[in-house]
């Protein structure tokens, strides 16, 4: 069997005095799914920073533990090295070069693959999954809609070809027709074979979409273990996914339009 | 608020038992029948310099200073002043009030004398201290508006008669007319409005019509000046802006095909411009309107100066500054002797001292200057040279000393 | 009218020189958000290299050290001071690049001393001639390699890696990195740039009309300063249009001061500045500067 | 809402940040004499330490009056100089450094305090060839017009503050330097034009703060000028020092450093953001305007040269070394600023590296340019704190928690 995607032991981080990350561990499979669940302030943008190098630049700096990606240690590595050890990182809020086209966008997340020659395939493929993006390649990035700004991020990061994609919040702000939309671009992602670390307040998306999920609590892991088991946790189905705890079942979660708007952690 | 009173009470209390102090209350007394005061002990008399070694004015500062050291040394081989040997304090201000003041509340007290202060802006803010002080002054400064103060010396001819007597030579000797047109670039500050002052008389004087353009000291390229006086057909051009700014207009002119005259003050040229490209220009239609004896004259004292010079400092260009420098620390030196001679080597005893001198001529060339009055100008006759890569110094005379008509009926307003 | 001829071409040919050196600005602040006030160092540097190496090794060479070593001298400021204050807002690192311009500037002025060093450029005082416009050929040079210079960075930046890794950085910094992009090399990459048009700049800063460089050159890069925020100072096209207007309006402002009083008096020094205030309060982002896309 | 106990980005995690919100107890600084016996402190402070503090607060007002009677007038002019630097630093650190506005034309506002006074004290007089005008005002009175009106300049000058951050800020501010200097050169009615002008010296109750042909003999020591300014300039430094720090420490102060690290978030919780910020900006010129009439009193003579780019970048310089958006800070960083140069020129003889005057290498005042710049820059980058931040005592745990806290607003749009 191959390595993990992704293997995290004890790791801790802190913003200055203050810890952010206690002792997280966790996995995801290579070619798999998994999911973080949490609160607000529970440390789950935190976790992904962590990953992904960036946490200097949010004043923080991971303090303790291992992250191997695919067999490869990432602590302590540059930004640029871990998108080059293919792991790349959808940051929470979409943060899509506003003044530059959609293009130049993807041209972007081009930047730091390993091997820039399968650009247009790459390319290709993002226009494949994402056709808004090849109509509008030629607008500022600005002027999308907020869905067409998540699909142009999530884009820009497969331009890298990663083999792990960090998604944080990818439902964050988005009406329920296009959060549905964005979920089925997510399972498309993964049947590719990229593994996918996804951080979601919309626990119910994010479980239907896992196979495995952790619920973090002030930075550290409460509960985890399979989707399906963590779906029918009570206390995961009373405060994560807004129901009371009667045993009604989950069914009506299905794909499509129907999916219920969930009522989010106090936002 | 207890303790705020008690705390007024203890400062009080410290305050009157600081006063056991031994703060000194200055210099003063007699030694060897002598009078002195602040700067002269048993043994030294100290004069001080504040000049500029790191500001836009160096090169000036340099070679004022190193001439001064000359001009001690010498005085002090020769047995110095009243038994006592002349000790020459150096300050750099770099140009900056702020350090110049401080500067010179640090060597005031110990000071007989300034032989040397650069800039009129620290002049200026001197000026009421030197005179609270009473302290024999020399700016290496040539503005009209430093006139007027006992103790501040201007040595030779001041911007404003340098710039009557250019008028007057373009009359005599270029065939400037009435109803001519006259250009005059100036910078701004002291130095271009003392010249200004002096060709708005002698233009309206010559019936000329002066062109004014000013620039500011950062302006590096005239090419806009140039073409300004082009456009209103000057004959001749009067030039007091830095060095660098008089080769960029000699420069532009030359290529625009305006063939006039320059006329320049003595702070417009530098010798370091015959090793730029506009060296051909200015030897041929340059004009330098100064009261310093060029270097190549054939004035004994000065190809003596000029050999010193060159042996305590090889390789050091020779220009109007040193010759500056030298005659501004004679003069001190030649105050310093008198006062010893009237047995009163206090500040007032030297300026005193000073003043007295009607017809001050050490043998370096030059007409001889009237130190005995501070509203007017000590001189305002002086050489007209020509910049040439040839002469020792870089200039070569072109017309002796001479105080034109012009000059004469001319009265600067004094400051 | 040959006269504003003249004004207006003189105007716009220094304009080139002062856009060459707001450009510089452009291109830092573009990467980093990063003011550079040390860019009148490297102007002195670059300047400095090619005065005193021309005589040595001919003019050709000299310029082409002349502009590596401004441009190395940018990087190594970045690698050297700004990368370690990786943390601090772009005001603290604009502020750090005054302290290194002084040191800079300190140690070049005093090699310099007091002399006018000329850079034995092939133009030397040779003008054309054109209608009764006279023009130097220098000034020809400049506005040529100004708005070559110009058009390279901007097809650059649309067109090449390095343009949208810069872009990109410049936007969000964060988000840059997680893309992959070398913020390090981005930033010492601008550096250099700004190194290497700083020193193209003080070629035309010394040669003629001016008779060659001294510690006093560099004041000049203070007057692009208004150029580059006209123009909006994350607008490659905008230092262009902010050293030509600077330019044409000193230029215009020198030729009619005998014309109206107001002019007088050294006001063309300050109509940059003039200017720049009253754009800042018709447009704060400047005549290019892009305000923030966004439907919102 | 993003996770949120984590600090954002867009706090300045380095100077500003952390320096701005440190323990209000922290000593007031190397040079600011202590503001006033204790009125600034907390009740609950009033302890023992309360006392400690008191005593040490004598015995520095004391030191403070001691001086006049025992240095020369060097050091009493230089104590002076850096005393109107530490004003003017101090006022410019709660612009630049609490609120976050950059600003490079510091030395305008102080050109128009300096510059009122004496129109407004002076008496007309000719000078150098042109008249001068002058109101002959009591000094007292125009000292106190003089810095309303710096105050004055620095509201009409807020609108266009306000329109504008960060560099491009610094920038327009710069622009105010030249403008004003212009300005300067040219009102020679008012001004003196280059020459500049004689300064009026102050009056106090008949007293003349001046030098005189036969000073006041104070206990065996004569009263010159020097000597009798030195205690109003030390009052004022105290007066500055304590308002600052009741405007760092207090709601304005918060509210300020809410505004430089999220304005929206300010805007949004409340805080009149645009007020605040044209506010801090007619305090900063008030502060600037007593500094400038305190330098011209002390210059005896106002030189428009003087209020130059150099003097701008000298204040900015001394807030950095100092430490942002402390006030003690700005105090120490003044006082390096402004003696450093003169320390070395006047010790230069004894400094190895130093060259002597008119030989080759570094000179004093480039010696001083050097070190200066390069304070300036290891000030940045090792002690983000600047000076302040070698005193012991800063770095209380509490505070720092609490400046993180104070910066955290998730991640804002850029």
């Amino acid at each position: 069997m191959s390595p993990p995607a992704l293997r995290v032991r004890d790791l801790t981080a802190a913003y200055g005095p203050v810890p952010a990350l206690r002792g997280i561990t966790l996995e995801v499979p290579a070619g798999g799914v998994a999911a973080v669940l949490g609160g607000n302030g529970a440390g789950k943008s935190t976790l992904l920073r962590a990953l992904s190098g960036v946490l200097p630049f949010h004043g923080g700096a991971v303090t303790g533990g291992e992250i191997t990606a695919g067999g490869t240690s990432l602590r302590g590595l540059r930004p640029d090295r871990i998108v080059a050890a293919g792991v790349v990182h959808v940051p929470e809020g979409r943060h899509v070069f506003a003044r530059m086209t959609v293009a130049e966008n993807l041209r972007a997340g081009s930047l730091g693959a390993r091997d820039r020659r399968r650009a247009a395939e790459a390319r290709d493929r993002v226009h494949a999954l994402f056709p808004i993006l090849a109509e509008r390649s030629r607008q500022p990035a600005g002027l999308l809609s907020g869905g067409e700004q998540q699909m142009l991020a999530i884009g820009r990061a497969l331009m890298a070809g990663p083999d792990l994609l960090l998604l944080d919040e990818p439902s964050l702000g988005l009406a329920p027709l296009v959060t549905a939309r964005i979920a089925g671009t997510i399972t498309e992602i993964n049947r590719y074979g990229t593994a996918v670390l996804l951080i979601e307040q919309n626990a119910a998306l994010a479980l239907r979409l896992a196979d495995h999920a952790y619920v973090l609590e002030t930075g550290a892991v409460a509960l985890h273990g399979t989707a399906d088991e963590l779906a029918a946790s009570d206390e995961v189905r009373r405060r994560y996914l807004g129901v009371a705890t009667s045993g009604e079942d989950e069914e009506d979660l299905g794909p499509g339009p129907a999916v219920r708007p969930l009522a989010r952690w106090a936002g | 608020m207890r303790t705020v009173r008690i705390g007024i009470a203890a400062a009080v209390v410290a305050c009157l038992a600081a006063g056991c102090s031994g703060k000194a209350t200055g210099g003063g007394g007699e030694s060897g029948g002598v009078k002195t005061g602040p700067g002269v002990t048993k043994d030294t008399i100290t004069v001080s310099a504040l000049t500029d070694l790191t500001g836009p004015y160096a090169a000036l500062g340099k070679g004022v200073t190193q001439a001064q050291k000359l001009y001690f040394d010498q005085l002090n081989a020769a047995g110095g002043v009243c038994g006592r040997k002349v000790e020459l304090l150096v300050r750099d201000h770099g140009y900056d009030v702020q350090k110049a003041v401080a500067a010179y509340s640090e060597i005031a007290p110990r000071s007989a004398a300034l032989p040397q202060v650069i800039g009129s802006p620290i002049t200026n803010a001197l000026r009421s201290r030197l005179e609270s002080d009473k302290l024999l002054t020399i700016p290496q400064a040539w503005a009209h508006t430093l006139l007027g103060s006992r103790y501040i010396q201007l040595t030779g001819t001041t911007y404003d008669i340098d710039m009557v007597n250019a008028v007057a030579f373009l009359v005599k000797e270029k065939g400037l007319k009435a109803g001519d047109r006259i250009g005059h670039i100036h910078l701004e500050g002291d130095y271009g409005q003392s010249a200004l002052a002096g060709s708005r008389f002698a233009a309206e004087k010559s019936g000329l019509k002066l062109v004014e353009q000013q620039v500011k000291a950062t302006d590096a390229d005239m090419t806009a000046q140039a073409a300004a006086f082009r456009k209103a057909g000057v004959k001749a051009i009067l030039v007091s802006v830095s060095p660098k700014q008089a080769a960029s207009l000699a420069g532009v002119t030359a290529a625009m095909g305006l063939k006039v005259p320059f006329a320049a003050s003595n702070s417009a040229f530098a010798q370091q411009l015959l090793a730029t490209p506009v060296a051909p220009v200015l030897e041929r239609e340059y004009y330098v309107m100064t009261a310093a004896t060029p270097f190549s004259a054939d004035v004994p004292g000065v190809k003596k100066l000029a050999g010193d010079y060159q042996k305590a400092f090889p390789g050091q260009p020779l220009d109007s500054s040193v010759f500056s420098g030298y005659t501004t620390a004679a003069i001190v030196g030649e105050a310093l002797k008198k006062a010893c001679a009237a047995k009163d080597l206090t500040r007032e005893g030297i300026v005193t001292a000073h003043r007295s001198a009607k017809a001050f001529d050490i043998g370096l060339g030059g007409a001889p200057q009237d130190y005995s009055q501070w509203t007017r100008p000590a001189s305002r006759a002086g050489y007209i040279v020509k910049p040439d890569k040839a002469a020792l110094g870089g200039t070569r005379v072109h017309q002796e000393p001479a105080e034109s008509d012009l000059a004469k009926s001319y009265n600067p307003p004094a400051g | 009218m040959t006269a504003l001829a003249e004004l207006l071409v003189n105007g716009l040919a220094s304009g080139a020189v002062y856009a060459l050196v707001a450009l510089g600005f452009v291109i830092v602040h573009r990467s980093t958000e990063v003011i550079n006030f040390a860019h009148p160092s490297l102007l002195l540097a670059g300047g400095y290299l090619v005065a005193v190496l021309h005589d040595d090794i001919g003019f050709w060479p000299a310029l082409g050290a002349g502009v590596a070593g401004a441009a190395a001298l940018g990087a190594l400021v970045e690698f050297v001071v700004l990368r370690r204050l990786r943390s601090g807002s772009h005001g603290t690192l604009s502020i750090v690049t005054i302290g290194v311009d002084i040191v800079l500037t300190v140690e070049i002025a005093r090699r310099i001393g007091a002399e006018v060093l000329p850079l034995g450029d092939p133009w030397g005082d040779r003008v054309v001639q054109v209608g009764g416009v006279t023009i130097a050929q220098a000034r020809i040079a400049a506005l040529g390699v100004a708005v070559a210079a110009i058009t390279v960075f901007l097809l650059a930046f649309k067109y090449t890696s390095w343009g949208v890794a810069m872009r990109a950085a410049a936007e969000d910094r964060a988000t840059a990195a997680l893309m992959g992009v070398r913020l390090g090399r981005v930033s010492a990459g601008a550096w250099a740039v700004a190194g290497a048009l700083a020193a193209l700049a003080a070629l035309f800063l010394c040669v003629f009309p001016t008779p060659g460089l001294d510690r006093a050159t560099s004041f000049a890069a203070l007057k692009a300063l208004p150029a580059a925020v006209i123009g909006g100072v994350d607008s490659t096209t905008g230092a262009l249009a902010g050293g030509l207007l600077i330019g044409v309006t000193e230029a215009l402002a020198v030729g009619y001061q005998d014309e109206a009083a107001l002019l007088r008096g050294g006001f063309a020094d300050i109509a940059p500045y003039l200017l720049m205030i009253v754009v800042l309060l018709i447009r704060p982002t400047g005549l290019f500067g892009t305000r923030e896309l966004a439907r919102a | 809402m993003p996770d949120s106990i984590p600090p954002s980005g867009r706090r300045d995690p380095g100077p500003a940040g952390a320096g701005t919100l440190a323990d209000p107890a922290a000593p007031a600084g190397v040079a600011s004499p202590p503001p006033g016996g204790d009125g600034a402190r907390p009740a609950s402070r009033a302890g023992r330490g309360g006392w400690a503090r008191a005593a040490a607060g004598l015995a520095a007002a004391a030191a403070v009056c001691a001086v006049p009677f025992y240095a020369e007038a060097f050091w009493l002019q230089a104590g002076l100089f850096a005393m109107a630097a530490a004003i003017g630093a101090i006022g410019l650190n709660l612009l630049t450094g609490v609120a976050g506005q950059l600003s490079m034309g510091h030395a305008f506002f102080l050109a128009v305090g300096a510059y009122t006074y004496v129109w407004l004290a002076a008496e007309p007089e000719r000078a150098a060839g042109h008249t001068l005008h002058g109101l002959g005002w009591p000094p007292p009175l125009a000292a106190a017009v003089a810095v309303a009106a710096a105050g004055i300049a620095g509201g009409l000058f807020s609108p266009i503050a306000g329109r504008l951050r960060g560099a491009s800020l610094g920038i327009a501010t710069l622009a105010l330097v030249f403008l004003g200097q212009h300005v300067l050169f040219r009102a020679e009615a008012v001004t003196g034009g280059v020459n500049g002008r004689a300064v009026p010296p102050m009056e106090i109750l008949g007293l003349r703060l001046a030098d005189s042909p036969e000073p006041p003999v104070v206990l065996g020591v004569p009263f010159g000028g020097l000597e009798m300014l030195w205690f109003p300039g030390a009052a004022l430094l105290a007066l500055a020092a304590w308002f600052a720090r009741g405007v760092v420490y207090g709601r304005p102060g918060r509210a300020l450093t809410t505004i430089r690290d999220h304005e929206i978030a300010a805007g949004a919780m409340g805080v009149p953001v645009a007020r605040y910020r044209a506010g801090v900006f007619v305090v900063s010129s008030v502060y600037a305007g007593l500094a400038g009439v305190l330098l011209a009193l002390v210059f005896q003579r106002a030189v428009p040269e003087y209020f130059g780019l150099a003097l701008a970048l000298d204040y900015l310089a001394m807030i950095v070394i100092g430490g942002l958006g402390s006030v003690g800070g700005a105090a120490a960083g003044a006082v390096f600023v402004s003696l450093l140069p003169q320390l070395l020129t006047r010790y230069g003889d004894a400094i190895p590296f130093v060259a002597q005057p008119g030989e080759e290498g570094l000179s004093p005042s480039e010696a001083a340019r050097v070190l200066y710049g390069a304070a300036f820059v290891a000030v940045l980058l090792y002690l983000p704190r600047g000076l302040r931040g070698l005193l012991p005592r800063c770095a209380a745990p509490a505070s720092r928690a609490r400046a993180v806290r104070a910066g955290d607003a998730g991640d804002p749009p850029r």
